[in-house]
């Protein structure tokens, strides 16, 4: 049990994270992030790595931008109203072709629409990767990093206060191997003076020409990127029991795990439900969903909020079989989407109704 | 009140009225109180397990207690006409 | 399951419970949740301990053994608790009504013992030492190193009275 | 000492005949109630606010805009009209209201981690602009909500969750001294900083107020009042010991005094 | 010709608010907002109303939500990062339910998903209306400001550098009418000390109890309002040929009118073409969405994105026909979504491929 | 004057012995040809900002952070590598690029519009925290760009777009100084203020540069040097008549001359 | 359709002929685009007048008038223009070719005249004079208070530069 | 240079090229020239239609105009030998 531990999911994505490479990491103290923030302190200058209490969110995701043009891995992340500040730089970090991770411990399931489509302006999208729990957010934690890297891309771990504060014994990831190497795209100051000195910008890293820079081929680059990301990034799913299911239940993150187990107890006692997780919410596996509804009667959607992944869930079905909603927001009076109806009965009883 | 002039009543100007349950044990009152006539019990606890002050003879109705309480536990009198109360060996001061 | 209000210690006394069966070689898990408040507000906290990789989500539906710190906020708790189930309850402060029939029920004047200590927040503390004995999940070895493990460095002062008081709730279920 | 001892009882009011001269809370607080931590000096603070609306006979023109920190308990608590704004952004959300009810008395509260981080331009723009509106700065050198992290006017040395060792200017940087900085703005009318350790400085904490309250009234311009509050939480200290770690952590960056009269 | 006059549409708007009731208004310079924050400014003294100079958008959001809880109509705006940087707040004046309008001056149609499915974190939706014109213009600043006081909530009007800049001939809305009634919610002091003080909050209104806030009840009560608002709000349409149409067109905004005008070139030279122009983004008219589906044998979205209100067209018809995308982000150089490819010709094109 | 006087020709380089001591730009920048308006301060504080970049020899190892202004421009014109940031957020970007690179020289470039409205809590807290940064202030009072509207820089008097009576303190509040505020934080090293309105001026402004450049080499903490810059479009005044009107209006609240020194 | 260089005027001269249409009772429609620079940046403005409601959008993919004030980005515009449409250039600046067999073209000096007049920067509205006479779609009153409508405040020191300037293109156009 | 001392040369130490396609007609540099030797044009202009500056004898290499102009239209030149230039009647300074 050497490598074993009884870690708190935030303590265990730091640990993923400084394990995947990640050098630089920025952030403002708000529940259920601020433990992830206090575990990247901690970690970090053990690996030469830097660590900011920065002093807002606005101010964490500019840190971030920065320590990202010089092809660290970087990180930052929030909660709820820190997300939503930190929107109008995430949209210009994916035009401006950077690495970040970012992530965003939520309140609740009900930022779902903000993950997938962007909160901020303009056309961008990014990864968005959700853990269902703490041995598979180490895992997505190692993966947001190395897609960041990969694709020059935002890529978003999306949590909840559940996968922030539930210990569990798990394999503790090794910080102590090497950060992969700087990129040549990344900035050191050692272009200058050149003759082709290199920019970093979201608005293209053209020169500008008697013409004037041309912002619309840029933002056509952008688009290409972004429907490359689409293609190319494999979509990632968690499917159960589908094959024969009369139901298929659709649910994603830590609710995920709830329904899946439900959906576990209730194949138990006999009922033909079948389950399936998305676990890259972008690019959403719609094939799988398509694939996972083609042989039943009916999909049901829970989510914590009022709808949303279900649009998603309708667009890759688009009428093939009814699609129904079966979740709804919280009724914790804490806010952060804890309970007391996030239980397995409550959801089995729902999944129960639901059946065709 | 000099050393030389030892005396066995003491001048109570005023009282409170302790409102035990609200209160969380800070123990802030026991060093703002002037006279120094607020104790907190050793072993008797609240409801929520939380020690609480007593009044010794000696208050003075200077409201410094209920000021600095962040529970709002005290409710502060002055009387009317001032009281002499037996002063306690080991001293209210 | 354990239960109670802000500041009792509920949450150290979950951790220390699991730290202990983790350091036992045991498969756990631990979710403990509060209302937002540092103190004051309601807590509980969620242990599952198994020697299987863990299914369950973080919230169960039913626990067969609690710990009960405090009444205000247990309601929601008494269903989940199956009948037969083990709790513990600190008779020195709880003071609802207890089935007493359904469960297995222990009483612990946890915060007078601990009061006794010198802290009655040492409650918590007095709590897990008897759950250890009576549920046989951690030894006290086990209990006492999860409470090292789980005392963050700031505190490290109590380590000493956090080990008396697990010490003298190992022995008051004897 | 025993316990032996003969106390007076406190159960209820004093047979004699005597008059009530503070009652457990200000009329305008509703709900005495809080969950606050022991020891903690937000309430003290408040509750002087309070008063000082009382007394001025501001209660039926006040409008109190809330920041998000351990004191938005408040929020909901309190017998004056409240707006709720986000964490770092009252002072914009006051002067929303204070420009269309210029008649009005128009106050925030909010915490150092609101004001001096978050929302420093907020506060200092508004200060520049002149708003006559008050600010008041419950300062206790950490985030408190959020567990006892360093924020922006944490002092040099001071040990919180995010500085263990003490900090560091090297590695964290200096604090910021929010009320010394708002007092050299011209907008500026009244701006003084107290603190609530000892019962003569909540008195003094309340003549403070008295006159920011005052000079919004006469249309001064902007006020503000920085109050030094205990966090034994935030801190990791002993409550007994918050009033000491305030004047001898705390105060002697934070210099008491008033920084800037009409 | 006495009450018309050559307007830019940023003035034209500016007096529709104003002749709408609106009295506080805030913004920060940003093109192509900046001209509407001008005439904003020199409209509100005639009336007695405040225009602020705010220093950023984030303190412009903060204001015109404080103004708002006074009950005078307001309103505030901006232009994609801008309006990012107001997520955050758009958010919680929502759950605050407070009547707020939002002139959202966007560079191109990338930010449809931002202003309709709400940027910012959380659950919550507000009303989107999209004019294509001026005259269209003056109508829905009205509007939007009598939505917004009548479900106390934000409203958004969704224009663009076309709408902004574009001079034209109209009937100059009066600014001489009297500002609506302040309603009965709004703060103004009064209620302080009779022990039931009014209280406005994103968090709910009511004071706390024993048991602590109670967050889920209140996030529930917004779940409600929403759906109210959805079923309750009539959702606009312009809808043109589309009886016999092979090929429906659904475009919005100012590139709305363009494709209106391209189908009306393209039925006078005989192509069975139809157009469904949305004007209430949210809710979106998915009924006629689908009705002007039915009879069609393919619907085609312009929109210059990478494809957006598209989702809100395949869900409004669930596979019923083929959807096909036939916009894209503009080529323009400027960044302002302005050309050289948003014109009659190419749109026409475009359409003319896509027949069926 | 008449046009039949004697004027010597410029075409070409002298044909007599004489050294080149001043070429059309200085060699970090790319491209001459800029679209910002006749007699625009800004180019001129670029020139100045690239030629110190130069003599200190930093060309290798700098990093300029852009804001969004009118002198964004030149982001896509230098020799030297740039990140273009949003309007408000260079200083927090140029933080993580000098955190990840502590032996480059990280400067950032913005307006008043940038750096005192929009972004006014990003550079206080750089320089509370002592960020190893230096940052340029482009300060011409307005927002250039967008066409000449107040900024918190605007003086008091000052007509502009959006205060064409002149900036009147009780409608719009009074100006924010960004150097002496700057200047009061323990996180600064050095904080000067110049200007380009006139060759003597130019001068100092480089000389002001290069001491702070040398003030982050040095690892001291924080620099910032505030350049007054003409704008004769946002000013609505003609371009020659640009240097006066900055004497007048701007350098007179704005004073010119060293705030502090390491 | 109007193009030229930013700081040429071209967009004042579309205002002051749209207003001076606005002015003689017309309905009018004008879309001005500029390249986001103030001044030095791409140009050009559409204006369209019409007895009737306007059915158009504000970017017209044909026109059977244009003032080329510049050559530098008149490419986009030349498809634009129908045959034997009316085309107004200033030849003082103007460097590019235009095929004179396909349009009526009109060549005014127009900056040699405005610098006469005392400003090369009157151009524009010496070539609205032109237009407004040589189009007959606006009247030489209509123009001069099209223009008084136009110059914002701060700039009324040059109204009667401007009036004069206007008065010059008409004259030329005789 | 006292009016007692009448000239008609004056000591020329330096020189410019000046681009005038590149200038915007600021007038900047007219003032910022220390011996006052550079003139704006009247009546020419460039391409884009700008007035621009001229230089008469005298100009001593400063460097002034260079770093004042906006547009980089200037590259200044020092003589290694000064050259002496007749003195136009209405003079260069
Ligand atoms: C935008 C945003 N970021 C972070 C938070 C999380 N948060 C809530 S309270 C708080 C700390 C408040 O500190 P302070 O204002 O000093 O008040 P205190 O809690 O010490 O009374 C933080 C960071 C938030 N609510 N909103
Ligand atoms: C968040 C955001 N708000 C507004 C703008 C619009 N904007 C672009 S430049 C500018 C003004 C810049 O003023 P200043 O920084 O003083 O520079 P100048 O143009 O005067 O050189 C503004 C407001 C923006 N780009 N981003
Ligand atoms: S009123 Fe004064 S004297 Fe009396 S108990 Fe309180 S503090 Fe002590
Ligand atoms: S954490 Fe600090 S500020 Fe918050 S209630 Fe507790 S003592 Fe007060
Ligand atoms: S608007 Fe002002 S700052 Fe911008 S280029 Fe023109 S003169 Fe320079
Ligand atoms: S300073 Fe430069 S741009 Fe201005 S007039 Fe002189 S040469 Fe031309």
């Amino acid at each position: 049990m050497s490598d074993r531990a009884l870690l708190e999911g935030s303590e265990a994505m730091a640990r993923a994270a400084v394990a995947a490479g990640c050098r630089f990491f920025t952030g403002y103290p708000m529940t259920p992030f601020t433990e992830l923030l206090e575990h990247m302190a901690a970690l970090l200058p053990q690996v030469d790595g830097v660590c900011m209490n920065a002093e807002s969110e606005l101010e964490a995701v500019g840190m971030a931008w920065g320590a990202a043009t010089t092809g660290h891995l970087a990180a930052t992340g929030s909660t709820g109203q820190g997300l939503s500040l930190m929107q109008e730089s995430l949209s210009e970090i994916t035009n401006a072709r950077l690495p970040l991770v970012v992530f965003n411990m939520a309140r609740g399931q009900g930022d779902y629409f903000q993950a997938t489509r962007g909160g901020g302006h303009g056309d961008y999208r990014h990864i968005v990767l959700a853990p269902m729990d703490v041995p598979e957010a180490v895992e997505l934690t190692r993966l947001a990093f190395d897609l960041a890297g990969q694709w020059r891309t935002p890529v978003m771990v999306l949590g909840d206060y559940f996968l922030a504060h539930t210990y569990q014994a798990v394999s503790v990831p090794s910080i102590d191997g090497a950060a992969p190497k700087v990129p040549d795209w990344a900035l050191n100051g050692s272009t200058g003076g050149s003759g082709a000195a290199k920019i970093i910008s979201p608005l293209g890293s053209g020169t500008e020409g008697e013409e004037g820079f041309d912002l619309g081929a840029h933002f056509a680059d952008c688009a290409a990127h972004i429907q490359a990301l689409e293609a190319g990034v494999e979509p990632l799913v968690d499917v159960g029991f589908c094959d024969d299911a009369e139901l298929v239940v659709a649910a994603y993150g830590s609710v995920g795990k709830f329904v899946r187990y439900a959906c576990l107890q209730l194949r138990d006692s006999g009922h033909r439900v079948g389950y399936i997780r998305p676990i890259t919410l972008w690019p959403f596996p719609s094939q799988a969903v398509q694939d996972a509804a083609a042989g039943s009667a009916k999909v049901a959607v829970y989510e914590q909020n009022m709808g949303q992944m279900i649009d998603d869930v309708r667009l890759a079905t688009l009428g093939a079989v009814p699609v129904e909603f079966i979740g709804g927001p919280s009724w914790d009076h804490s806010g952060f989407g804890i309970g007391p109806d996030i239980n397995v009965p409550d959801i089995s009883e729902r999944i129960l109704e639901a059946m065709p | 009140m000099s050393p030389s002039t030892p005396r066995n009543t003491v001048t109570v100007r005023g009282t409170v009225v302790i409102d035990v349950e609200a209160c969380k044990g800070c123990d802030l009152c026991i060093d703002a109180c002037p006279p120094r006539v607020l104790e907190m019990t050793t072993r008797e606890a609240n409801a929520k397990g939380y020690r609480y002050p007593r009044l010794l003879a000696g208050c003075t109705g200077c409201q410094a207690c209920a000021q600095i309480c962040p529970d709002f536990v005290f409710q502060v009198y002055k009387y009317d006409t001032p009281l002499e109360l037996p002063l306690d060996d080991e001293g209210g001061q | 399951m354990l239960t109670g209000v802000g500041g009792q210690g509920v949450q150290l006394a979950a951790q220390v419970i699991a730290q202990g069966a983790t350091a036992d070689g045991k498969e756990v898990l631990v979710f403990g949740s509060y209302g937002g408040m540092m103190r004051g507000g309601h807590t509980d906290s969620t242990v599952v301990i198994s020697d299987r990789p863990i299914e369950a989500p973080p919230v169960l539906s039913t626990t067969w053994s609690a710990i009960l710190m405090h009444h205000q906020f247990w309601a929601p708790l008494r269903e989940r608790i199956r009948d037969g189930g083990l709790v513990l309850v600190n008779t020195s402060v709880f003071e609802d009504e207890l089935d007493r029939d359904r469960y297995q029920v222990v009483e612990v004047a946890a915060t007078d013992v601990a009061t006794d200590l010198g802290n009655p927040l040492l409650a918590a503390m007095v709590m897990a030492g008897v759950y250890g004995r009576r549920s046989g999940l951690v030894s006290l070895d086990g209990l006492v190193e999860g409470m090292r493990r789980s005392v963050p460095p700031y505190r490290s002062q109590l380590i000493e009275a956090n080990e008396g008081a697990l010490a003298a709730g190992w022995e008051l279920a004897a | 000492m025993s316990d032996d001892r003969i106390f007076i009882s406190t159960d209820e009011p004093p047979a004699e005949s005597a008059a009530l001269v503070d009652d457990f809370t200000p009329s305008l607080i509703t709900q005495a109630n809080h969950h606050l931590c022991p020891g903690c000096g937000e309430p003290i603070a408040i509750r002087a606010a309070v008063e000082a609306i009382e007394e001025l006979e501001l209660a039926e023109r006040t409008i109190a805009v809330f920041g998000i920190g351990c004191y938005t308990a408040f929020a909901h608590n309190l017998d004056v009209e409240v707006v709720q704004a986000l964490h770092g952004r009252a002072p914009s959300v006051a002067t929303g209201v204070k420009r269309m009810l210029p008649e009005g008395f128009v106050m925030t509260i909010q915490g150092d981690g609101d004001m001096v981080n978050e929302g420093l331009q907020e506060v200092l723009h508004a200060a520049a602009r002149g708003e006559n509106i008050t600010c008041l700065l419950l300062n206790n050198g950490v985030f408190g909500e959020t567990g006892g992290q360093m924020t922006t006017t944490t002092t040099l040395g001071q040990r919180t969750k995010t500085s263990i060792e003490g900090r560091d200017p090297h590695q964290h940087g200096h604090p910021i001294l929010l009320s010394d900085l708002a007092a050299t703005m011209d907008g500026a009318a009244y701006v003084a900083r107290c603190a609530v350790n000892n019962a003569g400085n909540v008195a003094r904490t309340k003549r403070y107020i008295t006159r920011a309250y005052e000079s919004q009234m006469a249309g001064a311009g902007f006020s503000l009042v920085e109050i030094l509050t205990m966090c034994p939480t935030g801190w990791f200290v002993d409550t007994l010991e918050g009033p000491d770690y305030l004047q001898d952590t705390l105060a002697p960056v934070h210099n008491i005094g008033e920084l800037r009269t009409p």
